[in-house]
This record gives structure tokens, sequence and C-alpha cells, in this order.
């Protein structure tokens, strides 16, 4: 393995200067930038939220109908497009692929780049709607409200599509770079399960990605031309465009989920200090679930219109991907036992990912069933999964990282203590928060609804709180990152014990990641 | 920047973190393919759709192919044929040394490009005249299908997709083109060349099921 | 996957200047084909599949030599064939749903 | 199958009665019990497996606590016949479910003969019921009880849902096609409809209310008739019945479009424009008929449509004698 040479040179001081930086090619000073604009898009989606809690925390209104529905569509576009989709692959999977893998860069570091810019100028387009008609179709884009309503949808949509450009070659990059530059010795049965994971993320960015693209494509000609693929007025089908949007975002969900599971594989392996159970089965579930959430996206379209047997063939193949989830489940179980558990924030949120993502999933087998989903779609159950899945999940794993990794991406050390209580607040608010939202939706209320009959209001008033309880550990967690950076706590080259290439090397890294090329010789787990 | 390693004869270069030309042409070329899955995706989304609504209105869109000149449309896939023909053989001189017939395979094909845009530029404007247009803008009168409209809209969609990464594939050429005037390439290093032919060959590729399906069959 | 180590001294092949210009051949010869069946033949319901297969065939060409797949390792065949292998399964779910619909006439009583 | 669909509802309805039930809203119907017997199946399974989950994470997190800094842990790489057991036992158990599942969506989708056809149409943001005897409801649906509803549904603009969770149905309504839905109310009683596909700033508002009543009393409603009613109470109902309501409030509670309490008579109104309005019978006029001449402000134009042609004389003089009474 690479040799740990304390030499004051790293990646971050090896130039300097804002210009630098923009320049860079390196794949940790990228994955860097994509962090400080993502963290600041999650703080826009965040305050969103917030206003949404807000207007929903007593019946009746605050905003009118149109500006809870903008509120609402933000929210969910700057997180999904925003923030989720590209989180974890462009920020640690950035950093940590190449090293994972014991390659010196990704295999395109100029288009790695260029990635970045395409993402920047998608985000600012998508943020400058904001100050023209602003937007308010959901981040679904339904047609024909899409094609009808009044806002700036189209360049919105165009936002979306450039962001999708920026997502299909960051997965381009990464695909090739797992097949193509991986160390002497690194077979693809050595690789971290990270690097599984965010492989086969990439696969699902570069396979879905496009139709999303000429799906957007079309609804822009929609608006400009009337070209009337998905307008009823003009022959066309708008149960089409949910075919071809959940083809794209079905998938997308799995892009979002994917690296977080990796996140959880390398936390739970690292603080167990065991190696991990059932390695081949974890990898290749990873592969599985990409591969079957192709087949799947008709879930989403029970009560759509579309045809009977479709949605029996969906429900089918929907709880068919309920199986590989299940088993990276136990299998992190079965890392934990007899392993040596320590308990720090990093860890702390790997726990808290198993039991929100646990909840997650058995109310996500319930919503694939298809006579029961139709009562349970669109309403605030549905609301509730998904949070569920993409909060507790990927958030969750997302900071959970942010803080295993610090040390390593930064040579300081964190703040112990309010990474901790940022756990607490976060993990209690969210249930707080989203398990009144399941009875809510049992009960009825359907989503995206700016009032609600009185009889919701006492478990919203609970929710909002719950909501603003997580805002508040969320700005912990920022001043964790922040205080850290600042802090002189010296942070050693491998502070968790753990086994992975990245903790080989010396913190933080250097401009070239290895001193000498690392040959490997065993697996990424070997605790004995 | 990234560091470029010179090897002794000076004419193998590759970025610092290949091994050696090869591994870097290989890694290039396979990032290419992957590029080339979602093109096929992109346009798959289009087809799809397009036969659909083919199925859905077969008499629309046997109309709407009655107002196309397939002629031109003939004429174009023999001209996209033949580019990829000289695209094809612009990689095979410069493996050969053949710096000179490479430079004419690649003028050629950039040639073959406009030729495909002038007539497709003659195609639109009788179409323009005629009101055969997309969705709202459509003012053909004499249209006996109610969906002919729907028909234009995937009509200049598709070509009009098509249409942009042929401009993009000319530009791309140009670049080629440039840089193996400057003496960059040689039988040891065309990755560039090869890229840009795969992207163009993509191009062919679609045109080859857009000219039967949009102006035969309809 | 997995071809990550030596293949430091391989040569790049070079397709012959005879193969190109048979296919480039070929490739003619079938768009000439297709206008034929299309135009001075009536296939009726079959000249959709007809073209569709001729257009096939010629891609298949295009492929192999133009993009030079022939002579590729299995690895590029897997990545390109895995984009048609998808756009088929949004093809199938699609078809299958707008096929299995209720007839309008089934609706009203 | 079908007995072990069977052994499965008697497992579910023991269970169901004890907690299951608790969220869901009242049973208004047969299906709606399957669906509520599915559930508490999948609650409880839900739960069991929550248990399992978090349960065995946090009894392995106290057991295998680390005690000192060079604990050794064996190493355990996998185990066939236990990574087998868990998959295939949840398989099993998912394709129960989805089996389970089909069935209730089977019955649900499955139109019954001869029932008793209404027609829906949904537009931005009111339900319009038709009825086959001419009778046309806005946003109050009145159904027989004990018979089965088949509803045939269209959409004049863009996507709407018909949702009555108290019959655990739902279905989108799509324009330029049909859908279908079909229901027997078991009681009588009122029962909310929402519309739960997102259609634009009034979303929220589309609401309606089944009203459940005997046979005989539906057969009389479809043949009652306007007369008898004063001219603000005609007013009242054409403000439910045209759709006012989903963007105006009579309690003074601002939604798409400004509230009507308290408009009459009102001076100093002002407009997006600047210029100042008294409210009487002529501006109201305008304002119903060509509402987008003068938006008051804080409101948004090009959301209200025009009701020239669409509104009687009697109808307008219904409506101002309402608005009146709207102190």
């Amino acid at each position: 393995m690479g040799n740990t040479h304390a030499s004051g040179d790293n990646y971050i001081n090896h130039e300097k200067g804002l210009w630098s930086w923009l320049t860079t090619i390196d794949h940790k000073r990228i994955g860097l930038m994509y962090m400080i604009v993502i963290l600041f898009f999650f703080l826009c989606g965040g305050i969103a939220a917030m206003l949404i809690r807000l207007e929903l925390f007593a019946s009746g209104p605050l905003f009118d109908g149109n500006t809870y529905n903008q509120i609402l569509t933000y929210h969910g576009a700057i997180m999904v497009f925003m923030v989720i989709v590209p989180g974890i692959p462009a920020i640690l999977g950035n950093f940590f692929l190449p090293i994972h893998i014991g390659a010196k860069d990704v295999a395109f570091p100029k288009l790695n780049l260029a990635s970045w810019y395409v993402f920047m100028a998608g985000a600012i387009l998508a943020i400058s709607t904001l100050f023209t008609t602003k937007i308010d179709t959901g981040w679904t884009f339904y047609t024909p409200y899409s094609i009808k309503t009044g806002t700036a949808v189209v360049t919105m949509v165009m936002a979306a599509f450039i962001m999708g450009m920026s997502s299909i070659l960051t997965g381009l990059n990464f695909i090739v770079t797992v097949h193509k530059l991986r160390a002497p010795g690194m077979t693809m049965g050595r690789i971290p399960l990270f690097v599984w994971a965010v492989y086969s993320t990439a696969i699902l960015q570069v396979l879905a990605t496009p139709v999303l693209g000429i799906t957007l494509l079309l609804l822009a000609m929609e608006r400009t031309l009337g070209v009337g693929i998905f307008d009823p007025a003009r022959g066309g089908d708008p149960v089409l465009f949910q075919h071809f949007f959940w083809f794209y975002s079905h998938p997308a969900v799995y892009i979002m989920i994917l690296p977080a599971m990796g996140i959880v594989s390398e936390i739970i392996a690292a603080f167990s200090r065991k190696t991990i159970f059932g390695y081949t089965a974890i990898a290749y579930s990873s592969l599985g679930i990409a591969a079957v959430s192709f087949f799947v996206w008709g879930h989403h379209m029970f009560v759509s219109g579309q045809s009977e047997i479709a949605g029996i063939v969906f429900s089918f193949l929907t709880m068919l991907v309920g199986v590989p989830t299940a088993i990276k489940m136990f299998n992190w179980l079965a890392t934990m036992y007899r392993g040596s558990i320590s308990f720090e924030s990093p860890m702390l949120f790997a726990m808290g990912f198993l039991f929100l993502f646990a909840i997650g999933g058995v109310t996500g087998i319930m919503l694939a069933t298809v006579g029961l989903d139709v009562h349970f779609h669109d309403t605030y159950f549905v609301v509730a999964h998904f949070h569920y899945v993409m909060v507790g999940g990927t958030l969750m794993a997302l900071t959970g990282g942010l803080y295993y990794w610090f040390p390593k991406m930064f040579g300081k050390m964190f703040n112990e203590f309010w990474a901790r209580i940022s756990f607490v607040l976060i993990f209690i608010g969210f249930n707080v928060t989203f398990f009144p939202q399941f009875v809510l939706g049992a009960m009825g209320m359907p989503r995206r609804y700016a009032d609600y009959v009185p009889a919701y209001e006492s478990l919203n008033k609970i929710s909002s709180i719950g909501a603003w309880t997580i805002g508040v550990g969320f700005l912990v967690a920022l001043y964790v990152i922040i205080e850290g950076l600042m802090s002189k706590r010296i942070a050693p080259a491998n502070p968790w014990g753990a086994k992975t290439l990245e903790w080989q090397v010396q913190s933080p890294p250097t401009h070239h990641n290895f001193e000498v090329e690392p040959v490997v010789t065993a697996g990424p787990y070997e605790y004995r | 920047m990234s560091t470029v390693n010179q090897t002794a004869k000076g004419e193998h270069h590759y970025a610092h973190h290949f091994r050696d030309a090869m591994h870097e042409f290989l890694t290039s070329k396979e990032g290419i393919w992957v590029f080339m899955v979602t093109e096929i995706l992109m346009f798959g989304g289009l087809f799809v759709g397009y036969f659909i609504f083919h199925a859905l209105y077969p008499e629309t869109f046997h109309e709407g192919a009655s107002h196309l000149a397939w002629k031109m449309g003939a004429l174009n896939t023999v001209v996209l044929i033949a580019s990829s023909w000289t695209m094809a053989l612009s990689i095979h001189y410069i493996q050969r040394g053949l710096n000179s017939k490479a430079t004419m395979c690649l003028i050629i094909t950039i040639l073959c490009g406009f030729i495909f845009m002038i007539v497709k530029y003659f195609e639109y404007t009788s179409k323009i005249q005629h009101g055969l247009l997309p969705g709202k803008f459509f003012h053909y009168h004499e249209a006996v299908s109610q969906q002919l409209p729907l028909y234009f809209g995937f009509y200049f969609c598709m070509t009009g997709l098509h249409g942009i990464h042929v401009v993009l594939g000319m530009s791309l050429i140009g670049w080629v083109l440039y840089r193996h005037l400057k003496g960059e390439f040689n039988p040891h290093y065309f990755t560039a060349v090869e890229g840009v032919g795969i992207f163009w060959h993509i191009v062919d590729l679609i045109w080859i099921f857009l000219f039967p399906l949009l102006y035969l069959v309809g | 996957m997995g071809q990550n180590a030596n293949h430091g001294h391989e040569e790049h092949h070079i397709i012959p200047f005879s193969i190109l210009r048979n296919v480039c051949l070929a490739l003619l010869v079938l768009t000439i084909l297709t206008v034929f069946t299309a135009k001075f033949i009536h296939l009726g319901v079959l000249a959709t599949p007809v073209a569709f297969l001729i257009a096939f065939v010629k891609a298949m060409l295009v492929m192999a030599y133009f993009m030079g797949l022939k002579y590729e390792g299995n690895g590029n065949r897997i990545i390109f064939g895995t984009g048609f292998f998808f756009l088929a399964v949004l093809a199938f779910f699609c078809v299958l749903d707008i096929w299995t619909r209720l007839p309008v006439q089934d609706i009203f009583s | 199958m079908n007995w072990f669909l069977a052994l499965m509802n008697t497992v579910a309805v023991n269970t169901a009665s004890a907690a299951g039930k608790s969220f869901m809203p009242p049973v208004g119907t047969e299906i709606a019990s399957d669906v509520d017997n599915l559930y508490s199946f999948l609650l409880w399974t839900s739960f069991l497996g929550c248990v399992i989950l978090i349960g065995g994470m946090i009894f392995f997190a106290v057991k295998y606590k680390r005690r000192t800094d060079n604990d050794k842990t064996p190493y355990i790489s996998h185990n066939m016949a236990l990574e087998f057991l868990w998959s295939f036992i949840p398989l099993v158990l998912f394709l129960v479910v989805f089996a389970w599942g089909w069935k209730v969506y089977h019955d649900m989708r499955v139109m019954p003969e001869n029932a008793f056809e209404i027609h829906v149409q949904a537009k931005q943001w009111q339900w319009d019921f038709m009825y086959k005897s001419g009778k046309v409801s806005t946003n109050d649906f009145f159904v027989p009880v004990g018979i089965p509803v088949k509803l045939v549904m269209a959409s004049e603009d863009v996507l709407h849902s018909f949702y009555i969770p108290s019959m655990r149905i739902k279905q989108d309504v799509v324009p330029g096609r049909y859908t279908t839905l079909w229901f027997k109310a078991d009681k009588t009683g009122d029962y909310q409809i929402f519309c739960t596909e997102y259609c634009g700033a009034a979303h929220s508002a589309m609401l309606a209310k089944m009203h459940v009543v005997p046979a005989p009393d539906f057969e009389k409603w479809l043949q009652e008739n306007e007369e008898g009613l004063t001219l603000a109470q005609k007013g009242e109902k054409l403000y439910n019945s045209k759709g006012c309501i989903a963007c105006h409030s009579t309690d003074g509670s601002v939604k798409v479009g400004p509230s009507w309490k308290g408009l009459w008579g009102s001076t100093g109104h002002t407009m997006a424009n600047g210029k100042s309005v008294t409210v009487d019978e002529n501006y109201i006029r305008e304002s119903i008929l060509n509402p987008n001449a003068d938006i008051v402000k804080g409101f948004s134009a090009g959301l209200m449509p025009a009701q020239q042609g669409l509104l009687t004389e009697d109808q307008l003089t219904a409506l101002i004698e309402y608005i009146k009474t709207l102190k």
C-alpha cells in the first residue's frame, strides 16, 4: 500500500489563489467546489422547506395559492436537481473515487471541471427564474399544466436539461475511471463498496438522464412550437409524458440513494472494525438495484390512467427491487455482529440511516402494493415515504460521510460534541416532522395543498415544529464544518482506523494522491 | 494544469494519470462510447414517441410522409453515407501516415455536411412556405388528417435535433482538421479523430433510421 | 470491465481500404433497395417492417466497420448494446400501457 | 392462491380491529375494508420487519460496543445459507403482498354490470357532476346508497384526480380521454372529495362533498328544481356551483381572488393600476363578465375565466344580491 509522507505539500496548498481553484483539474478540488455550491443550494432549498411548513402550520392561508405552489416547486426542483442528485457523487465521489481505486485522477480531468461549469450554468439559469415569472409546475413538470401555465417553464426546463448534461458527464467520467484507472492488483472484487455504489449510480446517470433530456426538450418545444406530443388538445398523450419523465426520475431516486448506501457500507465497516459481511452481495445488489430500477417506473402512475395490466406488471417488478435492498440492510446488520463498535458521529449518522431507511423501505413496499397505493397515491403518505428515503437516507448519509471524511479532506478534526448535537437534532426533528405525515396521508390529506381541512391541523403543527428542529440541526452541522475548518486540531492520516486506500495516504492528500503508484494485494476491509 | 509526459521520441504524449499512450487512447475511446450511449437514448426517446403515434394515427403519418420530398431525403442519405466513408478513410490514412490524403478526406467530410445542410435548407423553406409547420404554426389548408400538425412536430423535432448534431459534428471535424494541419496526429496518436469519427457515424446512423421512417413509409 | 492492466504494447488496428469501400457500396445499394421497396412495390402492412429491417442492416454495417466495433473488445460492444437494450425497455413499457388501455367503446355502458 | 388469501384475510381482520385501522378514514364501502385489511397486514409485517432491523441494530450496538482499542473482530466474509434466507423470505413475502394488492386492485377496476352511470367533468377548479336526467350539480355529489355507481370522468383543461378517502378510490382525470371509477356506498352520510393531482393556484380548494342518501331521497333530489328560493339564496347556490368558491372566500380570508366579505359598498377599492373604485352593481358586473379589465391590487391577472355569455342576467342579479348579504 501507499506510503504516508508527512510533507507540507498537499492538494490545498499545492497552488494558491482563486484562479488556481477555478481552473483546477484536480478531482479533489473539484469535489470541494461542488461542496461549496451544493451546500449553498441546500440552504436555498431548506429555506423553501421552512416556508412550506410555515404555511402549513395552521389551517387557513398565509401565502396565496400561487406563491405556495412556487415555493413548493423551488423546494422540489432545487433539492432534487441541485442537491440530492449531484450531492454525494459530485462531492464525495469526485474526491474519493479515484483515491479509493488507487488512481491519480479521474479519467477525464478537464471534462470533470467542465461538468462543474455546466452544472453552475444550469443552476444559475434555474435560480434566475426566481427573478422573472418564477415557476409553479412542481418539480415533475406534468403536462398539460406545464404547457398552459404562464410561468418561466422553458427557462427552468432548459436549466434542468443543462444540469442533466453535467450529471451525464460526471457519470461518464466515473464509469471510465472505474473501468480503466484501477491500480495494479485493484480488481473489481477489491474496490470499496462506496466505489461500487457510485459506479452503479454513474451507470444510471448515463442511461437515464438522456431520456429526461429529450423529454424536457420536447416540453420546451411544446411551449414554443406547440408540437403536441404531450398535449391532449393537439392529439398528444399527457400520460406518455409521465412515462418518459419517470423513466428518468425513478432511476433518479436510486441515483440519490445508492451512493448513500455506499457511504453507509464504508462507515459501518470502519466503526465496527470488522470486514464487511457479504461484500459480493452488497456490490451486486447495487448493480441489481440499478438495473431493475429501469423496469419499475410505472409505480408512480398507478392512478394516472395507465392500463390496469401495466399497473400490475409494474407493481410486480417493484416488489423485485425490494429484495436487493433488503439484502443490503441485513448485510449491514451482520457486519455489526461481533464487531467492535464505537459511536463517533459518522457512525451515529450511519445508524440513523439504517433506522430511517428501514421505515422508508417498508413504507415503500406498501406503496408498491397496487391496491393500497390507490388510496395512498399523492397523499402525505407518499411525501413522508420519500422524505424518509431522501432525507433520512441520502442526507443523513451525506452528512455522516462529510463528517467521516472531513479529517481526510481538510486535515483537521471537527468538534465531536457539536457533531453529536447536530445528529440528535436532525434525527429527532426528522421523525417529528415526517412520522405524523404518514398518519396524515393515511387519513387522506393530499400533497401539494396550500391549505387543508381543519381535521388535519394538529398533526401538521407537530410536523412544522419538527421541520424547524431539522433546520436548526443542519445549521449546527454547518457550524461543525466551519468551526472544524477554522480549528487547529490537526487530523492524523487515519483517525478511525479504517482500511480503505484513502486512509493510507496523508491528510489532506497530496496533489497526485499517491507518491508511488499503490499495488493492491488484498480486499478493502481486511480487519484481521 | 495537467502535466504532459513526453517520451524520448517526442511523439507519444499522454496525461500524467495514464500508464502509456495506448492506455490513454483506450480510456478516451471508452469515454466516447459511453457518450454515444447517451446519444442513442436521447434520440431513442423521440423514436419511441414516433412509433407510438405512428401506430395510433397511421393515416396521419402516411399523409405527412406524402408531403416530404423523398428524393431530397434520399440524396441526403447518399451524402451522409459518403461522408461517413470519407471520415473512416481519414483515420485509415492517418494510421498509414498518409497525411495529405487524410486532409482531403476530412475536407470532403465537412463539404458533405454542408451539402446536407443546404438540401435541408431547401426542404425546410418549402415546408415553411406551405405552412407545413409544427403545432400552433401549422396553417396548411388542405390537410385531411386532424393530427397533421403533430406529424410535422415530429418531423421538425427529429430532423432539427439531427441537424444540430450535423452542425456540431462539422465543427468538431473542423477542429480535428485544424489540429491535423498543425501536424498533431500521427499513426500512434489520433484519439481526437477517432472520437469525432464515432460521433459523425452516429449522426449517419440516426439518419439511416430517420430517412425511411419519415420520408418513405410514413 | 476489468481490463485494467497490460495493454501496453498493442498496435492500433488499421481497417483495410477495400473493406471501407465495400461497406460504403453496400450502404448505397441498401439505400436504393429501401427506396425501391417503399416507392415502387406496394408492400402494404409489411412496408414499415421491411424499411426498418433494411435500416437495421445498414446500421449494423456502420457500427461494425465504420465505427469499428467489429475490431473492438467486448467492453465497448457491451456498453453500446446497453444503450439499445434500455431504449427497448422504454419502448416496451410505454407500448404495454398504451396498447392495453380500455378502448373508448368499453368505457360507456 | 384463494385459500391463502382467505387465510390472510382472517389474520388481517383480527389484527386490524386492534390498531391497524386507526389512521384510515371511516370505511364507506366494502372495498375499503379489503384495502384496510391489506393495510393492517402490511402495517404489522412492516412493524415486525422494523423491529428485526432496528432492534437488531440497537442490540448489536449495545452488545458489541467497543471495549478496548485493541479489540479483535472475527473475519466473517459471508454465509451462503443466511444470505439465501434473507433474500428468499422477503421475496416470498413481497410476492404475497403483490398478489393480494393485485386482487384488491382488480376488484376496484372491474366495472360492475348495470351500474348507475354519472359523468364527472373536472376543470380548474371545480367538479361538475352530470346525471343522465339532465341535472348538473357542482361540487355537491349526490349518490344513492347501496347501488353501484360508475363514474365516467373527463377534464376540460389540465390533469385532476378524483379522490374519495372513505371509498379508498382515486383516479386521475385526463384531458382528451375518459377515465372511469366505480364504488358502492354502504352508508348514508357526507364524505369529503379531494383533487389529488396538482392543478394550479386553487388546487387545494378544488374540493367537493359527496352526499350518500337513501334511494328515494336521491330520486327526489334528481327531480328537484330551484323554485321557492330567494334571489340571494339562488346567488349562494351559484357561488358554489359556478366555482366562485374556489378562489373567493366569504369569510374575509384571501384566496386566489379577493374575498367577498364586506366587499359590497366598500369605497377606495384599489386597483393594480392605482385607481380606486367604489364597489357597486356595475363594478361587480364588469368584474364577473370581464375580470381581467381591472385587477385588484395584489392579485394576478389571467386567472379568472371571463363569464361573458356563461351567466344569464338572472344569475348575475342573484349573485349580486348574494354579495350584498355578505357584510
